[in-house]
């Protein structure tokens, strides 16, 4: 009797359609369409460039995955990294008199960074599962919050670290390993950690099942609270991360470092094929989305435009045109 | 008497704001015995499960475990001492794997996830219950059916002492019924302690070692397996007695109201044909799985699908539901979490939603759709403790009358009903059973797709059977027996037709 | 002669009317270059925030083979290293406006005077003012430009009696310097004079003066030179009775003074200072440019 | 048997509770703390100035209520507000020599930015539905292109209206009737339609079933995806409207106009109670939004604080104070 169910044509699990290849497509066309615009484009520097560059909010994006796939939202990371750039820098230029230059002041300095960015993001954290407010209110207040408190530290000006510990620091984002850029080479293990988290550990699984439905989770004794607050934390520590790679780049910090970052984190973080309602997350789609909005950058340099006033125009179209590729996916 | 309870309620009571809906339940589950809980719709059922299960605290009175306080507070924390809950609504993440679900919570290896081993041990408990489901397929896209089974399979897979189920097979066909029904017995040797809900009370007295029915949140009658009939249950959940419920049949049909010429709904459904007249009832029977909610989501536009229909003669293209309304025709979605209401919206706001425009234009009468709740409250019998509340909450038969009362509100010409009595009691099903009769006597053409077999056999003038997405054969008249459709179903035999 | 020489120009982009004249006059002057010099080739970049600036040269330095750069840093500090290390290979630096934070990286600095642009409007209030007047002053957006216009005007202003009642950022935004200037006028019954410190606050200001009919009770200076303000000023408008220069036009210069470099054999090391000079009817014809859109 | 039912007491729709009153809770404090810190708050002029002032977000505000209940979203409004006051004021200039100065040429202005307010939002409407792309990524991409073109249509500077058709518009900013600014009586036109539409007309029900449920809505005989595009379409119109009553407060439009709008409109429908998953709307809520945050900007000023760098402190602490009250709510 149970032939007739053995007969029915076993459903099989999807392939990862063309849909899912649909950003790297994208990418992949910016590339090709990067090399035709210019020799130097494929070069070891401009490479090197790009990627670097693409660190800061390639590490932010990574957590900001996690956040989103679990069905959270944070807006204040832009203006939490400047004021975790502010805070560490007055901090290493505090340090420097009782510790002297040298590594030790760089590795306090890193610490600081590491712990302000876990405890802001463990303050946005409590307030969305403790305080219970939706996490776009919580994070658009602590991004005014961060804003205006690195603009008061500021003076209304620039941090500076001190030149010759700078000297010292210089080389954590221009020099490398084996010819690669230090940020590189930390994204890169963020960016391989966070997509091993997000499919090979209970984290990354739990993130998906509470997006998806939390009250789901919440009876699986998942403990939704605890793994939400994480998401929070982790990317806070991210952020942290990212400044310790931004700050030896610049050396400084004010009230506008780190704009618009937590938009292009967030838009990284969709064109990767991330659901914005949370419930699916996919890490390297980040990690190519990032790179794409680099390259748009890069690619509106390469080549000589019509006017450097419709370099967003330009922008807006290639972004619609990178989630086009992937339509199938979102009218699912 | 069997061994010392191991589950037990003690004068338990339960409010949600002003309102008590269980008044004083005194009820005790047996180690290696199956404990049948029935009851009309809105009676508690559902709630006592939850109370059982962790999931709601009691407003008063206590809940003991092997005759000590229960030690958890939370369905999570009553899973961890062996008290596991197959609830009535789905309790799976949407966006997750078949085999993710069935893990959540648990997984499999210490760092990292032991995907290889989840796998395999989906793929074991979905072969133990005879499921083609792939562990890697997303819940999202699977029929309701199917996850039901997931469900099933993921309360397997907790290694229980107490089983509680919520109408497990409400969505099930026949033959996953008895899968289930094989794995109850041998749960039940184990000597887990089984508690059990449905509407079909051929199962309960399949099934149940004892019995307890419910009405209007209080006991009002214990029985021992075979003290009662099913009759005899019925009469004691509805507090009166029932006739047959099936009404007595046939009316004189009028010309084709709906002709559908290979007709294909990619990727599973191919080439059906078949005639529907006006004052006709067409059952369409088949497995789960066998395509039918396609075919009928093709027909009302709400899957993309290929082949010619005629309404009243007239060749139809149905794009959407909207247009399927424009020629007369309505669906009711077997789904109803998810395509039938809107679970966080009130019962007026459901009720109307596929109607508006008849409330008023350019603003909506909130009178007139006040005395449209009204009248579907009182003639589908809908037991709601408070008019305003949102819809999740209703009870789940109650939650399926408000469906009916909406899809029947654009009073269509045409009308699918796929599963038209799900998860509803055996009282209202006689309601509904005139209801739909009275819509043929009216001279409407009424498609019924259903998986409860006296169902199809009680209602229809005619039975289509499909079979993997094909017509297997058609019956009619005198022809309509539960062997024909059923060899038909299995594709067993060859069509009886002149036997 | 074979290759051309590349000129990189990095520039903040327009987001307020002083570097919308400024993106306008870059434009301009590279297009009269470009058609002047035949051997000259330009690539202009605009950037919205100081990443986005490094960004771009970093680009410029490693795919157009740039062989001089013209930057107007968005801050000094950041920009400090990048350009340094622009100039440590070998290229030709031009630093606009903004100084960079370490001396003698730039070959060739052409910049506006931020201390004497707050020194000049401090002094016309000290000038006009007299002891015990009151004023409101509102600021840019917060950076060490600003504070460095706000120090300088205060310092002018000191001793001299004058009240500053209140100090808040309009952001150099017409729309902010409105409001905040309805909130000034709700706030104060009494106020003699605004220091707008930018034309575009100063238009916003002026607006939120007329809404509540008290023209006559204040004037206004703004600051930096825009078409409309620099004609209000000739026309003797007693509201606007002055404004203070800091002119857009120096890219101008520092672009021609950079191109000279290429095009010819002429030493152009240095620095240029253009000064802030006092607008007034006299002489405000020389600073109306009616084609710009600044 | 089914009396139990009937008998029931009927039609005691909930009270509103404390939740859903929390918004305005906030406004009544804020209030108070503004008549408690400035004499003249509570005066004629200052109370006219913040309603006018709230009238260009809040027109917006009420558009985006009824995006963001149906499930989608808009980061594009700053942008084009700014896109269609600068095509609003060169259509005017451009018809000044046929038309002369005069009432014709004012309507001729404000039939463009309305339809070049339809148009924009037509287009961000056809993306989402049409293309399928996730509103965020549309809006993202239009919000960049909408704010290049503006700033190309100007040349990075100022697009000016013409003095005498200036002085001709004025009063639609700043005179009124019965002595409430015309701002301020279009914003209450609107935001009471908008109540009426969202509560008792189809429109307002669709746009909260298909954010509630969207495959509900289509089982439902819905028409979802024309819904969710006059959402849209609706939000461009509003911002067409609201552009016609900006143009004539300055005359003007840049790169600049507009700015961060979009976050500011999108905090306001949040304040206000609905939810951004969408699903649930309310307008008089937005509205609520909008007062309170324009009333945080006029406090600030108005009371002596400690330094204005901190105002965003300020600003983010009550934002979430304000939603803290409606906590109640958003933990359900
Ligand atoms: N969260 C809640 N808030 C308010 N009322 C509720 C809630 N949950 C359940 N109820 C009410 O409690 C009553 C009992 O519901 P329950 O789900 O236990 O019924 P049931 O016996 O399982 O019925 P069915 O056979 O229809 O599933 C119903 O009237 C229901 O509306
Ligand atoms: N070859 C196939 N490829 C992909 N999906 C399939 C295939 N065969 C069947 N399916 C899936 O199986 C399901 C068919 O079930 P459907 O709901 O139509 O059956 P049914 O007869 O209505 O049964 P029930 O309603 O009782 O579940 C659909 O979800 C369909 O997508
Ligand atoms: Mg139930
Ligand atoms: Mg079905």
């Amino acid at each position: 009797m149970s032939d007739a169910a053995v007969q029915k044509p076993a459903r099989t699990a999807q392939l990862p359609g063309l849909s899912a290849l649909g950003p790297l497509l994208a990418l992949i066309l910016l590339v090709v369409l990067g090399a035709f615009l210019n020799d130097n484009f494929l070069s070891q520097g401009n490479i090197t460039n790009v990627l670097a560059r693409s660190a800061f909010i390639g590490m932010i994006a990574v957590g900001m995955t996690f956040v989103i796939t679990s069905g959270g939202l944070d807006l204040s990371v832009g203006s939490m990294a400047a004021f975790v750039a502010g805070v560490m820098i007055l901090a290493m230029n505090a340090l420097l008199p009782a510790m002297g230059v040298g590594v030790p002041l760089i590795l306090a300095g890193m610490a600081v960074a590491l712990v302000v960015g876990l405890l802001a993001g463990l303050a946005n954290g409590l307030l969305v599962t403790q305080a219970r407010i939706e996490p776009f209110i919580v994070t658009l207040g602590t991004m005014g919050i961060f804003r205006s408190l690195i603009t008061w530290l500021a003076d209304g000006g620039t941090i500076s670290l001190d030149f010759a510990v700078r000297q010292l620091y210089r080389p954590v984002y221009y020099s490398g390993l084996f010819g690669i850029a230090w940020p590189i080479l930390v994204f890169a293990v963020v960016a391989i950690a966070g997509q091993i988290a997000m499919r090979h550990t209970r984290f990354g699984r739990y993130c998906e099942a509470i997006g998806s439905n939390d009250k789901v989770a919440r009876y699986s004794a998942v403990g939704v609270d605890g793994v939400r607050l994480m998401t929070y934390v982790l990317l806070g520590l991210l952020v942290g991360l990212a400044t310790i790679m931004y700050v030896p780049r610049l050396g400084s910090a004010s009230g506008s470092t780190g704009t618009l970052w937590e938009l292009e984190a967030i838009a990284a973080v969709i064109i990767g094929g991330t659901a914005l309602k949370g419930g699916y997350g996919r890490v390297w789609g980040t990690v190519v989305g990032v790179l794409i909005l680099s390259l748009i950058d890069n690619i509106l340099i390469l080549a000589d435009l019509v006017s450097p006033y419709l370099n967003g125009t330009i922008q807006g179209v290639i972004i619609v045109l990178a989630v086009v590729l992937q339509r199938g996916k979102s009218s699912a | 008497m069997a061994a010392a309870p191991m589950l037990e309620l003690r004068e338990v009571r339960k409010s949600f704001g002003p309102i008590e809906i269980l008044h004083g339940i005194d009820f005790a589950l047996h180690p290696g015995e199956v404990h049948a809980l029935i009851g009309e719709n809105g009676a508690g059922k559902s709630t006592i499960m939850k109370i059982l299960g962790g999931f709601l605290p009691p407003t008063s009175g206590q809940v003991l475990l092997e005759g000590r306080p229960v030690p958890y507070a939370s369905g999570a924390q009553a899973e961890a001492v062996g008290v596991v809950v197959i609830h009535q609504e789905f309790n799976l993440a949407a966006d997750l794997k078949v085999s993710e679900n069935v893990w959540l919570g648990r997984e499999l290896g210490r760092v990292f996830l032991d995907h290889r081993a989840m796998r395999a041990g989906t793929q074991a408990l979905l072969d133990q219950l005879d499921s083609t489901i792939s562990p890697d397929a997303r819940i999202r896209d699977l029929p309701v059916s199917d996850r039901q089974m997931v469900e099933i399979a993921k309360a397997l897979s907790r290694k229980a002492r107490v089983l509680i189920m919520d109408e497990p097979s409400a969505v099930l066909t026949h033959k996953e019924v008895e899968v289930l029904f094989r794995q109850i017995d041998r749960l039940r040797a184990q000597g887990v302690a089984i508690l059990y809900t449905s509407h079909r009370l051929e199962e309960v007295t399949r099934l149940a070692d004892r019995l307890t029915v419910l009405r209007d949140g209080a006991v009002v009658r214990r029985a021992l397996r075979g003290e009662l009939t099913e009759d005899g249950m019925a009469t004691a959940m509805v507090g009166r007695d029932l006739q047959d419920i099936y009404p007595a049949r046939r009316h004189p049909m009028g010309e084709i109201a709906l002709d559908v010429r290979g007709f294909s709904v990619p990727p599973l459904v191919q080439d059906i044909s078949f005639t529907l007249r006006r004052g006709e009832v067409l059952g369409i029977s088949g497995l789960v799985g066998s395509g039918r909610t396609e075919l009928a989501e093709g027909l009302v536009g709400l899957r993309p699908a290929a082949g010619q229909v005629f309404r009243n003669g007239a060749s139809v293209h149905i794009r959407s539901v909207r247009e399927a309304a424009a020629h007369g025709m309505a669906y009711l979605t077997e789904d109803r979490k998810e395509h039938g209401l809107l679970l966080d919206k009130t019962l007026r706001e459901n009720l109307t939603l596929s109607t508006l425009p008849r409330f008023g234009s350019p603003f909506i009468s909130a009178a007139r759709e006040e005395t449209a709740l009204t009248e579907a409250i009182r003639d589908f019998d809908i037991r709601a403790p408070r008019r305003d509340m949102a819809v999740g909450n209703l009870s789940g038969g109650n939650q399926q009358k408000l469906l009916l009362a909406k899809t029947m509100l654009s009073s269509p010409e045409v009308v699918i009903i796929d599963e038209p009595t799900r998860g509803i009691d055996v009282g209202t099903k006689s309601q509904i059973y005139a209801f739909i009769d009275a819509l043929a006597a009216e001279g409407r053409s009424v498609i019924v797709i259903s998986s409860d077999m006296p169902e199809i056999l009680g209602l229809s003038d005619r039975v289509l059977v499909m079979r993997q997405g094909r017509v297997a054969g058609e019956l009619d008249g005198e022809r309509i027996c539960e062997k024909a459709v059923v060899r038909l179903v299995m594709g067993t035999a060859e069509e009886p037709a002149y036997v | 002669q074979g290759k051309k020489a590349v000129i990189g120009v990095s520039i903040p982009s327009a987001t307020h009317g002083f570097m919308g004249g400024l993106n306008w006059h870059a434009q301009e002057t590279i297009k009269r270059l470009k058609a002047t010099y035949p051997q000259l080739d330009f690539v202009l970049a605009t950037a919205g925030n100081v990443g986005k600036q490094v960004n771009d040269i970093e680009d410029m330095v490693a795919t157009r083979n740039i062989d001089a750069l013209v930057v107007l840093p968005f801050e000094s500090e950041p920009l400090t290293s990048p350009v340094k290390a622009v100039k440590d290979a070998g290229k030709w630096v031009t630093v606009v406006d903004r100084g960079l934070s370490q001396p003698g990286i730039e070959d060739l600095y052409v910049a506006g005077d931020n201390t004497a642009f707050g020194r000049v409007s401090g002094e016309y209030f000290r000038a006009n003012l007299k002891p015990g007047a009151k004023i409101v002053v509102l600021r840019g957006i917060p950076t060490t430009l600003d504070n460095e216009r706000v120090d300088a005007f205060q310092k002018a202003i000191e001793g001299s009696g004058i009240e500053i009642l209140d100090m808040q950022h309009g952001n150099w935004n017409r729309d902010k310097a409105f409001s905040v200037m309805q909130d000034y006028l709700s706030k104060h019954k009494k106020i003699d004079a605004v220091w707008a410190a930018d034309d575009d606050m100063a238009i916003g200001v002026m607006e939120a003066i007329a809404q509540s009919g008290r023209q006559k009770e204040m004037w206004i200076v703004g600051g930096a030179g825009m078409k409309e303000i620099i004609k209000r000023v000739m026309d003797k408008d007693p509201q606007v009775p002055v404004d203070v220069s800091y002119p857009p036009a120096q890219i101008s210069t520092a672009l021609e003074v950079t191109a000279l470099r290429f095009v010819s054999d002429t030493p152009v090391y240095g620095r240029f200072i253009i000064g802030s000079t006092l607008i007034t009817p006299e002489n405000a014809a020389a600073f109306y440019f009616p084609n710009s859109p600044f």
